[in-house]
């Protein structure tokens, strides 16, 4: 049995904040792959800077 | 070098787009077909030989606008594609001439329309005698038409240089166009009204104008970002 | 940059909401519909900072257009972006509360609910607008008239559809977020501020994280990683290609 | 700042000023400048204080991130020919619009006619001619009908229609649709067109094309350079450009490669653009 003592309405007003909160969630979710996708593109970059460090050492004009 | 006058760049722009317009006869035929069509599709629709009411107020109504919608999608094809904004832009007349222009472009289509589609629409469908809700009938189309004709004209152009233009078009401005619709089919309901011809609601001709009056100076100060590049 | 407070304002704005959800179920007493109501302290003010929100996009197109600097066209972006989220939350939660109220998903006699269906009709053809142009600098013009547009349509479009006489429940929203007895009164503002607190920190999210996606792709521009004329990938999105100072 | 700015001096002010006046009120309104639109001399006045008709400093224009015209530094004296060349995509046709106000630039200075772009645009509009791919005409509409429609845009009296429609030899079709008439009468419109107003600066893309040797024979002395304005010409044709033009600009991918006199300039050269 539900742990709350809901009333009989209990069922829409749970209704109504699961899905608030779901929505939010979601939403941060998809924040969340795009931070992924920044932090691959970040991490393709630093190699790449590195290369390019690296290369400069091996034979400074 | 003094620009021209509005006025008169004005009348020159729509003296042309009606030309073009009866020389292709592209807009309002469509419109006239589209609208008796969409009246015989409600009659079977509804299932009803007679209309009245609000009921009738509502068909004549989104037939109407429905008809609009295919004017707004062709009004700036013309200048779109034969380089018509180019032409306009490289005059020194003000930017708002074009929008005047095809706000009145755009009312003359939809006066077109109504001059057949209503007596049409009183002959299939309404049953209360056209006659007597003339007179209300023609104020209410009269500001109705001026707020499609106002939004059409600033919605057909934020849409003609995209993509996706005829969906866009009618998209955005359905939405926008609703309160009309709310307003003037209100105002419309009474006269058409079985028992006795209605008085005319003036709450929904008020508010209707003042809609009209507050996009009308929304379309005029905006139109001119719609096309500087 | 955008970030810098924003560690804080999470803070505040988790605060807030536990706060309210404390009060609304545990303090706030019941009226006229009972447990019900639970449902009104966040639909009402989820609706009303939505338009606030829409209205605040449209101020920053004003903006946008005035000063011609495309991070106001981004801020008007991420506005609307965050006030259709929340708008699709509010109608959710309304039709609940239809249901729980009147016994249908759908009440055509509520004008809020039913404008605010009108409203989120011609938000949602924003991206599509945006999407459909394909030069930034005119996408971004194009997208601040149709801001500026529908952020004085919102206002317009209450008032008129609240004009048609409501039979079923006479402006129900309103009454209640008007004269409030009370307790449900503090609890009613208290729900309102973490909704506008949540709003601004999305708001302020969402702004950091396409600013870090600017700065990388300068960055990898910078790098000479992809030559000039790279076709860029079309989105709805707008790029900030010119990276200004922090502001 | 954007130069619509009297509108946006406060909110409301953007409502209000517009419905004020029916013509746009820009913050130096026309009516300084004086010099007649039909064809009569300009004021010496005006022309004058113009020696330099176009002088371009680091003009930049973007498309997004890409940049269609970078740094431009350029000046072009008044009565004098600049031809433009370059690969296709190069940013010929960005500085064409650049100058005809269609765009605005997005860094640097315009100054066209003396007149600073963007904020003084509706100033220069009066006084340049834009000969494009696109003729600018409604196909279904006749040759007489659209030009009556320029001419009311520019404010030019009636009588010049029939006398441009005579010195390029169209009379006789001056009545037809022009979706009938072929591509190279179309461009005769469109010339009749440019030349409507009397501009001071033409701005040609590829006048030529589509144009048979008898019609180059007409329009000459139109657009050419007997016509005595200061010309901007955008052409593939290296040889021909040098012959016509007194100055060459080189355009590849939206710099300036080569900016020089066309005296001291071989076809060679500029065929190096093309590689």
């Amino acid at each position: 049995m539900p742990a709350l003592p809901l009333h009989s309405a209990g069922p829409y007003v749970a209704g109504a904040y699961v899905v608030f909160f779901a929505i939010i969630l979601i939403y941060v979710a998809i924040m969340a792959t795009k931070l992924v996708r920044s932090e691959r593109t970040l991490a393709e970059l630093t190699e790449l800077a590195r290369q390019r460090h690296a290369s400069q050492d091996d034979d400074p004009q | 070098m003094t620009a021209p006058r509005t006025s008169s760049v004005v009348a020159a722009l729509l003296r042309a787009q009606l030309r073009l317009e009866l020389r292709t006869f592209e807009s309002v035929p469509a419109m006239w077909l589209f609208a008796v069509t969409a009246f015989v599709l409600f009659h079977f629709g509804l299932d009803r030989d007679q209309l009245s009411g609000d009921l009738a107020s509502g068909v004549l109504w989104v037939t109407l606008l429905l008809a609009a919608l295919l004017a707004i999608n062709r009004l700036y094809l013309a200048d779109a594609e034969q380089g018509g904004f180019d032409g306009f832009l490289l005059s020194p007349a003000d930017r708002t001439a074009l929008l005047a222009a095809k706000v009145m472009t755009l009312l003359c289509y939809l006066v077109a329309v109504e001059i057949v589609a209503v007596p049409v629409f009183g002959v299939l469908l309404l049953q209360p005698p056209l006659g007597q809700a003339l007179p209300g009938l023609l104020a209410v189309l009269a500001l109705g038409d001026l707020g499609i004709a106002v939004i059409g004209a600033l919605v057909g152009a934020l849409a003609i240089r995209t993509q996706a233009r005829d969906l866009l078009g009618p998209l955005v401005s359905l939405p926008l166009l609703v309160p009309v619709l709310l307003c003037v089919a209100r105002a419309t309901a009474p006269l058409f009204d079985p028992l006795h011809a209605g008085t005319l609601p003036l709450r929904w001709l008020v508010t209707v104008a003042l809609y009209d009056a507050l996009f009308g100076l929304l379309a005029f100060a905006l139109f001119d970002f719609l096309l500087e590049d | 940059m955008y970030g810098k407070g924003l560690r804080s304002l999470s803070l505040i704005t988790a605060g807030a909401v536990t706060l309210t959800l404390a009060a609304v179920f545990f303090w706030a007493p019941n009226a006229t519909y009972g447990f019900l109501e639970k449902i009104l302290y966040l639909h009402v003010p989820l609706a009303i900072i939505t338009l606030c929100g829409f209205v605040a996009a449209g101020l920053m197109a004003v903006a946008h257009l005035h000063t011609r600097d495309e991070r106001w066209d981004m801020r008007s972006y991420v506005a609307i972006h965050i006030s259709l989220i929340f708008g699709i939350a509010v109608l959710l939660s309304g039709s609940i509360w239809a249901r729980g109220a009147w016994g249908h998903w759908w009440v055509w006699q509520e004008p809020t609910l039913v404008s605010f269906l009108l409203i989120m009709l011609l938000y949602a053809t924003y991206q599509p607008l945006r999407f459909a142009i394909e030069d930034p600098e005119r996408q971004a013009r194009y997208a601040s008239v149709f801001a500026i547009t529908a952020g004085v349509f919102v206002p317009v479009c209450f008032g008129i559809v609240r004009l048609s006489p409501a039979y079923v429940h006479p402006r129900t929203l309103d009454n209640i977020s008007g004269n409030l007895p009370g307790r449900m009164q503090v609890v009613f503002y208290l729900s309102m501020v973490s909704m506008t607190l949540l709003w601004v920190t999305l708001w302020k999210f969402e702004m950091t994280a396409k600013h870090v996606a600017a700065q990388l792709r300068q960055l990898r521009r910078a790098l000479g990683e992809d030559h000039d004329d790279a076709p860029a990938r079309r989105s709805a999105a707008p790029s900030l290609s010119r990276i200004a100072s922090p502001n | 700042m954007s130069p619509y700015d009297p509108f946006f001096t406060s909110g409301p002010g953007i409502l209000a000023s517009r419905a004020r006046d029916g013509r746009l009120s820009r913050p130096n309104a026309p009516g300084g400048d004086t010099s007649s639109v039909d064809g009569t001399a300009d004021l010496p006045a005006s022309a004058a204080r113009r020696v330099t008709a176009l002088s371009l400093r680091a003009v930049t224009r973007r498309y997004g991130e890409r940049t269609a015209l970078a740094e431009l530094t350029l000046s072009v004296p008044a009565g004098q020919t600049l031809a433009v060349l370059g690969p296709n995509g190069a940013g010929k046709t960005t500085l064409l619009r650049l100058l005809a106000t269609l765009l605005a630039p997005h860094g640097g200075e315009l100054v066209v006619l003396g007149h600073p772009l963007p904020a003084e645009a509706w100033a220069v509009r009066g006084k340049l001619g834009l000969l494009g791919h696109e003729p600018m005409l409604y196909r279904e509409l006749t040759a007489r009908e659209n030009l009556r429609l320029h001419a009311k845009l520019h404010g030019v009296r009636a009588e010049r229609i029939a006398e441009l429609l005579a010195l390029v030899a169209l009379e006789r079709r001056a009545d037809e649709p022009l979706r009938t008439l072929s591509r190279g009468l179309v461009q005769r419109v469109a010339i009749c067109r440019t030349l409507l107003h009397d501009p001071e600066l033409l701005l040609l893309d590829e006048p030529r094309a589509n144009l048979d040797p008898a019609a180059c024979e007409i329009v000459e002395p139109l657009i050419g350079r007997a016509s005595g304005k200061t010309r901007v010409i955008v052409s593939h044709d290296p040889a021909g450009a040098l012959l016509e033009a007194d100055l060459v600009l080189g355009l590849v991918r939206g710099r300036a490669k080569i900016i020089a006199p066309s005296t001291g300039l071989d076809p060679s050269e500029l065929a190096e653009l093309y590689r």
